[in-house]
């Protein structure tokens, strides 16, 4: 079997005295999709910020392609991956600059930067907004282009956490549509956070659980009723899978 | 009163006439003062993200020290750089004393602390998590720098504004240090406080308002810059 | 007793008891005194405003300026009484009326200093030898440049042995004497200097008197009272007592007195009531 | 250097001898400088909000002008408070001049810029969203302003800062309206340039010595207000 | 019939020469629970701000309970509103200072803002993290944050822009009924804004319809397949209300 892309032990993260993130184990394979679901507070973030190395652990370790980054990651390592956050921030300049950032980071040529702001900008309905100072944009707008953002640089190792919120239901469903066919064809490895289980069931091959910080358990989404949880988790899963319809 | 209105005439007296002296003071000035900000820009800005974005023991202490150096008597710096560079001070065999040089030794010294303490301030109020989505997009840490220092445009532009305001008004230390010779370290302020003292008010109001005019051009550039609106 | 007190040091002067004292004396009316940076700067000052606060129930504002700043001052009616030593610009106030009761107060002396090895050798010359000798070999001399007492004298200097000074080897500080014989001392160049500040100064700098004793080289004090009609606010009372008070005899046993304890010579030379033409060491 | 030596034992001896004449002074500058410094907060602060969500033709010349009074050399604004203030001036019959009013006076017009300016560009640094948030609160008008001083903190403390630092270092404007008057004008930056230019340099070092100890301790608590874990 | 609480006649809001909003005429009844769906980038937020007074319309007159407060409106008209934003900020203290703030800059007596506080906090399911700095909150706790700091002030007049999004399902849930119930009794009027046809559905009685900055429609659900509506919107609202079930 070849090398897991990220593989973490033993991580303990704790902020103001509170133990808020405990991983014991975790393995991500190159080109998995796994989910991550949780109830509010539960810690799924702060795991994602951990695994993209934006949060260094208080103790523990983690591996990116089976070398031990605990302490510092490259900046090579560090432009393999990419990340839409759950409150995106737009840098105070117009859509395209928001967007074509990392690809000017890493000093890729101009015209290729247009090219391919020009794509993920399209691909993304927002062509029409290039020009538009990023600030001004509604809610909607906003989480397109902080997906736009992270896709562009073609990260290995992509990290979504609750990125399709604040898009209208249609847009939505396009979009995952796109997304589940692009991860695919680049087998860019993904770990994605959403409190909406159709969405989780439909990218993602398996759902990792987290519950008051601790990471309690992985599984397929057919084993899930076969798992031994802690019966407040259980409940909580139980009620987070039946849809909204009330 | 009627004093200034006989200054403001003077003003407009040595400016049609570019009066040869005024012209030089005024471009020994804006260039001594220009290279003083510079260097507490290039030495100020980073130092001022650093210390807002580290966490040592102590640090709040180094952010007293600096905020307390942002107020600094510049007469007291001059006399420190004076020490240090009279004949029989540790520098003095370079020779700089009562030279421009010397002066905007003092005067960058005057204005790092201003750059240093506004700009971690201004860096300070910037959201973790803009520092955190600024990393995610793959970063160096002198990138990271740039771009948090564009996402705080205008408290920086602010510091930088201050920093020149300090060094451009100043004028304890260009005398200490400068002699505010006549023809090689005489600046605009000098000459204003050496008119002031020689009973000529009129032509000291005349030269403030020089002064003045150049310290407002600068800052005007300076101002438009910092409310440019956004785009590249 | 605390006369005495007052005179005999100024160091003994508890600031505490002056402060106490000036509420008082503000009731009678303060009287603005403008007057020349080496009174101030020698101490003189220190040892007999008290005494004048101290007799009279006045406060005095001493604003220690250039002499330029301080005829100014009077001029324009912003002081009561001025005490200066700049004769020929006094005179040019007197003369149109904005000074009244010009009094002879005291003098000292200019001396050249200039670095210990004397380049251009003026030492033991008269006056006018040497100022020829430091322009024709072109060593560097330190004007004040700033229209102050010293600066009018320098450049009468100048001009009676006719020569314009103007090169590389002649700078203007703009400064007062304290900072122009600093730039003097680093730069190692001539300047002319009142003996009171150049004692002061003397330990900190590394110029020596190469000149001095000169007939040429006096530094006369007058006292005036500004014209009170140059404003409403004038204090002409103050004002003339306070010209009384320094041509007075016990303030003129003062200002002999003073700077021998320190400096084993006197800083000024008591000359009230002399004839100003005849003064001489 | 030797000579700083001196200076600090000189400073030494001074605060343990508790010398009245320095202790009258410190205690003078402190109070001189700390009213003109509320003065300036209380002008400052709220122009410089006001400055920041205005919106009227000719806003970024008014800023721009401010920013320039930012960088006015204090002697120059002690110039025009003493033509202000003289006998023949227009508020020359208050008799003002030569007391420490005259100082605050003078201080009071050198800090303002300093404040506005700094609280304009960090209020400016605070998002539009943050505004509406606040309104939405159902703030009245003063509210919003004490809200949003609150939510930039560390700028508007830096703005204080800066004031403060400007005038307690301030020499200028001080010698020219309050004339260094032995025990009714003289503060520790005038009587540091006195002394320096009497010769006692030593002196003069002790002097600014404590005058910096006194900058220090007032800073040091302003940082660690600014500094202050946020809570109420 | 009683005076409406809000009415809006022939608005318009331009930005950067962009017409963002345009609406002929608006009521909103006392009492009333309106969603408000569209698209992103419909203007729906926008509309929100506009009817909450926190943003001035180019042109058009605004009347609250009668009175036409175009212009200015009062504080204590201003005082009986509260809204909850799509991206609320946290203010940089504590959670419960945070909720508090509205009755504080109302001048309430401190202890009933206490025992106010703790009531909604309590409510909210985020008592344990009053003492907090908001600014730390998970996404999910800040939201609730936000509706609590909206619901203490009591308001004649809600605007939700969103306020469900970051919540996990079982909270939503919990949260969606209790919604109804407290409208209800306490007869708040509410704009209410959201992606989730379930929800709307759910909390509304009507709803109304924007589109490219217009206020196309508003109906009853049942009357919805009725309207003459715009090809593209009519498609919109067909895709929109089809839950996601990929
Ligand atoms: N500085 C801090 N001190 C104490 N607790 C903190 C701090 N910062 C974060 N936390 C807590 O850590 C927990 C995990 O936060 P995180 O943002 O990872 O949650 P989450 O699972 O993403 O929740 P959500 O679904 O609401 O986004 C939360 O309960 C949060 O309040
Ligand atoms: N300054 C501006 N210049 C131009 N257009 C603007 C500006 N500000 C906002 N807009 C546009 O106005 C439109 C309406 O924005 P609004 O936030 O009201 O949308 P929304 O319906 O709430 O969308 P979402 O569902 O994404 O939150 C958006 O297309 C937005 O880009
Ligand atoms: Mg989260
Ligand atoms: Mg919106």
């Amino acid at each position: 079997m070849s090398i897991p892309i990220l593989q973490l032990k033993n991580i303990k993260l704790n902020k103001n005295g509170k133990q808020v993130l405990k991983v014991d184990q975790f393995t991500v394979e190159e080109g998995a999709i796994i989910g991550i679901v949780g109830p509010n507070g539960a810690g799924k973030s702060t795991f994602m910020k951990v695994m993209a190395f934006l949060e260094e652990p208080d103790e523990g370790e983690i591996f990116f392609r089976g070398i031990n980054v605990s302490n510092q990651i490259g900046i090579d390592q560090r432009r393999q991956i990419a990340m839409v956050f759950q409150q995106p921030l737009m840098l105070n300049t117009t859509v395209h600059n928001n967007v074509a950032i990392s690809l000017k980071l890493r000093n890729r040529p101009k015209k290729e930067i247009q090219e391919l702001v020009i794509h993920w900008l399209e691909r993304f309905g927002i062509l029409h907004l290039q020009n538009r100072n990023a600030k001004t944009l509604s809610g909607g707008e906003a989480q397109r282009v902080a997906l736009a953002r992270a896709m562009i640089s073609e990260p290995k190792l992509l990290f979504l956490d609750e990125p399709f919120t604040a898009l209208d239901l249609p847009t939505r469903k396009r979009l995952l549509e796109d997304f589940r066919q692009v991860l695919m064809e680049t087998k860019t490895t993904t770990l994605f956070v959403s409190h909406d289980f159709q969405e989780v069931k439909f990218l993602c091959k398996e759902m990792a659980m987290l519950y008051k910080g601790h990471l309690i358990d992985r599984a397929k989404f057919d084993e899930i009723n076969r798992l031994q949880l802690p019966e407040e988790l259980a409940q909580f899963l139980q009620d987070w899978m039946t849809p909204l319809a009330i | 009163m009627e004093m200034i209105g006989r200054g403001v005439i003077k003003a407009f007296e040595m400016i049609i006439s570019r009066d040869p002296e005024i012209v030089m003071i005024t471009l020994l000035t804006l260039k001594i003062s220009g290279i003083a900000t510079l260097i507490s820009i290039l030495i100020g800005i980073p130092l001022g993200v650093i210390l807002a974005w580290s966490n040592f023991p102590g640090r709040k202490i180094v952010i007293s020290i600096v905020n307390t150096a942002m107020g600094f008597p510049p007469v007291v710096v001059g006399l420190w750089v004076f020490l240090l560079l009279a004949r029989n001070g540790p520098l003095g065999s370079l020779e700089l004393l009562y030279t421009p040089t010397a002066i905007i030794i003092a005067q960058a010294v005057i204005a790092s602390p201003i750059v240093i303490g506004l700009t971690s301030a201004a860096i300070m109020q910037v959201d973790e998590k803009m520092r955190l989505q600024l990393k995610s997009f793959g970063a160096t840490k002198w990138q990271m720098l740039l771009l948090v220092l564009r996402e705080t445009k205008y408290s920086l532009l602010a510091a930088v504004i201050a920093g020149f305001g300090g060094v451009i008004s100043e004028i304890g230390a260009s005398m200490m240090v400068g002699g505010n010779i006549k023809g090689y370290t005489r600046v605009l302020t000098t000459a204003t406080v050496m008119e002031t003292s020689k009973g000529n008010t009129d032509v000291a109001i005349g030269i403030s308002i020089i002064l003045m005019l150049l310290a407002y051009l600068v800052t005007l550039g300076l101002t438009i810059m910092q409310h440019r609106e956004v785009k590249e | 007793s605390s006369n005495e007190e007052n005179t005999s040091n100024k160091e003994n002067t508890s600031s505490s008891q002056e402060n106490a004292t000036t509420q008082a004396k503000e009731e009678k009316g303060s009287v603005i005194l403008a007057t020349t940076t080496s009174t101030q700067d020698s101490g003189l000052l220190d040892v007999l405003v008290p005494v004048f606060e101290e007799q009279t129930g006045y406060m005095v504002k001493t604003i220690a300026v250039g002499t330029g700043k301080a005829l100014e001052m009077g001029e324009n009616g912003e002081a009561d009484v001025l005490l200066v030593h700049a004769p020929t610009a006094e005179q040019v106030l007197v003369d149109n009326g904005s000074a009244i009761n010009r009094q002879l107060v005291m003098h000292n002396d200019f001396v050249i200093v200039g670095p210990k090895g004397d380049p251009a050798g003026i030492s033991g010359l008269t006056m006018s030898e040497a100022l020829k000798k430091i322009a024709d070999s072109s060593t560097l001399f330190i004007s004040r440049g700033d229209d102050s007492g010293t600066h009018k004298k320098e450049l009468g200097l100048w001009k009676a042995v006719g020569i314009e000074p103007a090169g590389v080897w002649y700078q203007e500080t703009g400064q007062g004497m304290g900072e122009t014989l600093r730039v003097a001392s680093e730069k190692e160049g001539y300047t002319l200097t009142d003996r009171a500040t150049y004692l002061a100064l003397q330990e900190e700098i590394a110029s020596q008197i190469l000149l001095e004793g000169d007939k040429d080289l006096l530094n006369v004090y007058h006292v005036m009272q500004v014209n009170p009609e140059k404003s409403e606010m004038i204090n002409a009372e103050a004002a003339k007592a306070f010209v009384e008070f320094m041509v007075s005899k016990e303030t003129q046993e003062m200002i002999s007195e003073f700077g021998v304890d320190q400096y084993g010579q006197s800083l000024f030379f008591a000359d009230a009531g002399k004839d100003e033409n005849n003064l001489s060491k």
